[in-house]
């Protein structure tokens, strides 16, 4: 078919029906700037027109939440006026097309969505997926993506304090590269989205408006890939941390000067979006007047200037008493600015130009009257077959050998090759940083700290997407326990495959709601998230890869908490939560020394969840190490340890597939004195001390072979 | 009394190093590029960042920024001048230090704790630390190796007062971090009262941050402040 | 034989160039008053052995496209120098 | 009447040029054994109004020796472009 046989809206990536709805809304044809703006904000990746009624079944009805999802971020109170918010994202497609670009900006959009609330970023983390790393491409992709995020997140001085990195062949074609954020804010400084007030102005605040990523939201992130489609190429996005870093600054004086009545920052669909949000969400209207934005091209179309997703702008609502005001401050730290639109009773959103009405849509049509989509879903067929496909695990195993294969893994070897590359020590907060379980960082002029791990773990939930997606859950609250804090509020970030194809829903459904029950075991409230779909390539759907971000919160701070290195000659060491259950379902062993994956992988129990990790939150508070248990099961965990600090350990009387089960919710602590102060369930396993990593008749390994190993992971793949 | 921290559009570690420096008992002003003034500062610190993006060269545009004048108008006069990171390079630029900063060695960023070899204690930033003495403190930087055209004479005159080691003070430099040339990490002018590294002594200013190492330079440098008449 | 060959690449025409655009600011700020664009690029010397220079050219080709321009945003030209 | 150069800048013989030396081995690693020498440079494209041509070639220079190349660590050529 030639394109002139394809109706407008079907180019755009509207169906039949869709532009019915439109027609109904509008009692006539939509005009050519109107039917763009519907498109995108219509699309899967603004609408969430797949995913929304499921999501419902997260709850965020703590008395700790301030705003829960649907803003910007997510905004927790910690008391005494101080406030957090947090958000996660997806930037997964521009960064298979250009992964410096993609991965740069999608840490400057994250930040907006944090800046937007009132908050100043504080950190940064990085969930990434990627296919292995002995294909070029991949090392390529992973080299790139690491970079933009370091180029980007360094320059506009936002620390990046940790995340998290897998690699899966599924990934070779659809990396994925999550990003989340935190902001800290104080009570009087928190800004909301809805415009209020007929007569205020709408500012348009930074980056002159250029033919950025024209249709990137409803082409890149909206629909899956083919080979070939490299072609779309033009619409890469350039990143500018500088502008972006002047335009944080600027917000910030706007609110702490009480300036601001309303902001959105500009993402998908641009400046439609933007005014379409403000006003939608004050139950108002507006009128907009293109020839007033600050172009980069002089010669751009209406439709052009309403779609563009131009990097680092924000659109502020602001009265017109403080205009004036608002310009200078936006002088003084050297953006521009440009009054485009005044808010109206309402509801109409009306675009102008050159003195011509373009396009005049109920403002809140665009986001509430969106498609729903209750897309068929059906548990599929791989489940049955992989399940009965259990690992087989010897009983006599060389852990010394086993652990030589685990440590040299990229995922489980050392992480600094990416964490050295990005500042983690900006403004002075970091006191756990990366490489570490959850990250910790101090609240200047209080006793309180945050914590934050970010974790997903696409094989297991591949297998088992319930069970595997409330296992993310316990394990980031355990990350964050280990440091002293207490889980306090949850962000997720459901990257799936094809929503119509009924499998892949199952899955999302299935994952949504094993994270659901988790939360709710813990108490957690899941404050924001986002959802990216179509991650499918050459007809292959990624692993289901659900991310969690979790923020622990505690006041006070322990004075010194557990770290990794700070094990000692003769401590004890403590395994602590249940007994192994060997669960071995995708766990490293049966991935990487099998090179297999299949079985069903166990249930963790939320009752025990509870009590592990409450016991991890006080334990923290009075031992020098605790260290939860993930990847590569007990003897991977104690061998972190012993680098880390440059000791052996010995241990005695766990069989060598125990220490290689990677069962759920257990965590190893250490002490000076041969007693540990916990009511979960705990067992002595061993003593600190000597060379070796020392696992009696299983095996034993030399710490610092150990170490060599572990350290050269990464870099004998990355630095050639 | 007071340490002039100059701002320009795009640094960021401005807040820091007021932090570390009220540690050490200075009192501090904050100074936007765009002032002309620096009435009464006994000393002056131009902070780590990315000033103007770090577009065009680091450093390159920001030496150009009205305060300028008044910097080098009071680093000539004797005023203890301190650049960090950024503000290191920002001071090559500017001229009041020789030589000049360019990528690191294998062209990726480099944030980690390094440990500093005090090569001279004839600085405005080295003073109260001794000679030999191995500091563990933070570098964080992308251009941060140095090359100068007349490094013979810089290191004749003595200019050199830091330079990487390992935690013994062994210097190799082969395995400095980012390949700068015999491994300097820092520099002073000719009369002492210019100093510029590219580690960030703010970094390592509290214990619970990992190291205090860096408390010893800023206090020097604070200490050398006080004897400036206003 | 070796052959030297200069590259020179530019960023595709359409893409934002925040270096090009603070330079542009930082000249006008300096008095330049009549500078109206600024853009950058960057340029890649190599010397090259091969048998002929046709073989050169064409290495110095497969090198572009494999490494040394990034085509999704940049364009290039080679230039063999005598 | 609006003038356009471009400004080649290199880095100092004898200074160490990083980008250079990693390109270099990078393009040996893909199986490009004949590079020898790799170097990199800058462009920086400016168009500028001015009365005269020459005039707008002095207004370069001095944008050059100010702002544009750093005589500690560059050296810079100028091309007028038709
Ligand atoms: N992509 C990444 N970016 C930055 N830090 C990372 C990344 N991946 C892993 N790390 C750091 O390495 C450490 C170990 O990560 P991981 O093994 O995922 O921890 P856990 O198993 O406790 O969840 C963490 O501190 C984490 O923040
Ligand atoms: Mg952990």
């Amino acid at each position: 078919m030639t394109t002139a046989e394809v109706p407008a809206y079907a180019q755009l990536g509207m169906t039949e029906d869709e532009y019915q709805a439109v027609i109904g809304i509008l009692g006539r044809e939509p005009l050519a700037a109107e039917l763009a703006m519907y498109s995108v904000m219509w699309s899967e990746h603004c609408s969430y027109k797949s995913s929304r009624s499921h999501l419902s079944c997260f709850t965020s009805d703590q008395p700790w939440v301030v705003v829960g999802p649907g803003e910007n971020a997510g905004v927790v109170d910690l008391g005494d006026g101080w406030l957090a918010a947090l958000r996660i994202e997806s930037h997964n497609h521009p960064s298979f097309v250009e992964p410096y670009q993609g991965a740069a900006t999608g840490v400057g959009g994250i930040l907006r969505d944090i800046f937007t609330m009132g908050a100043r970023p504080i950190a940064l983390w990085d969930p990434l997926r990627f296919g292995p790393l002995d294909q070029p491409h991949n090392r390529f992709l992973f080299e790139g993506v690491v970079s933009g995020i370091a180029g980007y997140g360094n320059a506009v001085g936002v620390p990046t304090l940790g995340g998290e990195v897998e690699f899966a062949d599924r990934f070779s074609k659809n990396p994925l590269v999550n990003v989340m954020a935190l902001g800290l804010l104080k009570e009087e400084q928190l800004v909301l989205s809805a415009a209020s007030g007929e007569g205020n102005l709408a500012i348009l605040l930074g980056n002159a408006t250029g033919r950025d990523g024209i249709g990137g939201a409803s082409i890149l992130a909206s629909a899956s890939f083919e080979e070939g489609d490299e072609a779309k190429r033009p619409s890469v996005q350039v990143g500018d941390p500088f502008e972006e870093k002047k335009l944080i600054e600027t917000c910030l004086e706007l609110y702490d000067k009480g300036l601001v009545v309303a902001i959105q920052d500009l993402g998908a669909a641009g400046i439609s979006c933007a005014t379409s949000e403000v006003a939608g969400n004050g139950g108002m209207g507006m009128d907009v007047d293109l020839d007033r934005v600050h172009l980069r091209e002089p010669d751009m179309n209406p439709g052009e200037i309403l779609m563009s997703e131009s990097q680092e702008r924000m659109l502020a609502v602001v009265t017109p008493e403080d205009e004036a005001e608002v310009l200078a401050i936006a002088a003084k730290w050297e953006i521009e600015a440009s009054t485009i639109g005044t808010v109206t009773a309402g509801p109409d959103l009306s675009i102008y130009d050159s003195g011509e009405l373009v396009g005049e849509v109920p403002a809140a049509s665009l986001a509430d009257d969106a498609p729903r989509y209750d897309r068929p879903s059906k548990r599929p067929g791989y489940l049955d077959t992989a399940w009965a496909n259990e690992p087989q695990i010897p009983d006599e195993v060389d852990a010394g050998e086993v652990l030589r294969v685990l440590l040299d893994d990229p995922a489980i070897g050392d992480r600094s090759w990416i964490s050295r590359q990005y500042d983690h020590m900006l403004f002075l907060n970091t006191v756990i940083e990366p490489g570490h379980d959850g990250s910790l960082l101090r609240i200047k002029g209080t006793e309180k700290a945050l914590a934050v791990s970010t974790d997903g773990d696409s094989l297991r939930t591949y297998l088992d997407p319930r069970r595997g997606s409330a296992r993310i859950v316990y394990e980031s609250a355990l990350n964050v326990a280990v440091t002293g804090a207490t889980p306090y509020a949850l962000v997720d970030n459901l990257n799936f495959g094809n929503p119509e194809e009924p499998g892949v829903m199952w899955q999302l459904i299935e994952s949504v709601e094993g994270m659901a029950a988790a939360c709710e075991a813990l108490n957690v409230p899941v404050v924001g998230g986002n959802v990216s779909l179509y991650n499918q390539t050459d007809g292959v759907d990624i692993y289901p890869s659900p991310v969690v971000g979790m923020l622990g919160f505690c006041d006070p701070m322990p004075e010194n908490p557990p770290r990794l290195d700070r094990a000692e000659e003769g401590m004890s060491i403590w395994l602590v939560g249940p007994e192994p259950q060997g669960d071995f379902a995708a766990s490293a062993y049966d991935r990487i020394i099998n090179d297999r994956l299949g079985g069903r992988p166990a249930d963790a129990d939320p009752e025990m969840a509870r009590s592990v990790i409450d016991s991890a939150t006080s334990l923290a508070f009075e031992i020098p190490v605790l260290h939860d248990i993930s990847n590569g099961g007990l003897a991977v965990a104690l061998a972190e340890i012993a680098i880390r600090s440059g000791i052996g350990i010995s241990v005695t009387g766990v069989s060598a597939p125990d220490l290689f089960d990677e069962t759920p919710l257990r965590i190893i602590a250490m002490t000076r004195n041969t007693t540990l102060n916990t009511n979960a369930h705990h067992q002595w396993i061993g003593t600190v001390g000597g060379t070796d990593l020392n696992f009696g008749d299983s095996g034993s390994i030399c710490v610092t072979d150990a170490a060599a190993i572990w350290r050269n992971a990464l870099p004998r793949r990355m630095n050639h | 009394m007071t340490i002039a921290v100059i701002v320009y559009p795009g640094t960021n570690c401005e807040h820091d190093i007021v932090h570390a420096l009220s540690l050490a008992g200075a009192d501090t002003e904050m100074v936007w590029h765009r002032d002309t003034e620096l009435n009464g500062a006994t000393g002056i610190v131009l902070p780590g960042g990315f000033a103007h993006g770090d577009y065009l060269r680091t450093g390159a545009i920001a030496r150009f920024s009205p305060i300028m004048d008044a910097v080098v108008d009071l680093a000539g006069q004797g005023v203890p001048t301190l650049g960090i990171c950024n503000g290191f390079q920002i001071l090559t630029e500017a001229g009041l230090l020789p030589g000049g900063l360019v990528a690191n060695r294998d062209l990726r960023f480099i944030c980690e704790t390094v440990h500093l070899r005090v090569e001279s204690t004839d600085s405005v930033l080295t003073r109260a630390a001794h000679m030999g003495q191995v500091l563990s403190i933070p570098l964080n930087s992308y251009e941060g190796n140095y090359v100068a055209d007349d490094v013979d004479r810089i290191e004749a005159e003595g200019d050199v007062i830091l330079r990487y080691s390992d935690e013994n003070g062994n210097v190799d430099h082969i395995t400095s971090p980012n390949g700068s040339t015999n491994s300097i990490a820092g520099i002073t002018n000719a009369s002492r009262n210019v100093a510029g590294l590219m580690p960030h002594p703010e970094r390592a200013s509290e214990d619970i941050l990992g190291s205090a190492d860096g408390m010893v330079l800023l206090e020097g440098f604070v200490a050398s402040t006080d004897l400036v008449d206003a | 034989m070796t052959y030297s060959f200069t590259i020179s690449i530019a960023r595709k025409a359409g893409l934002s160039d925040p270096e090009g655009t603070t330079t542009k600011k930082a000249l006008n700020d300096l008095g330049f008053d009549g500078v109206t664009h600024v853009s950058y690029g960057r340029t890649i010397s190599v010397d090259v052995t091969a048998a002929t220079p046709q073989e050169a050219r064409s290495n110095i080709e497969a090198m572009c496209e494999k490494l040394l321009a990034n085509p999704v945003m940049e364009t290039y030209t080679i230039e063999a120098l005598a």
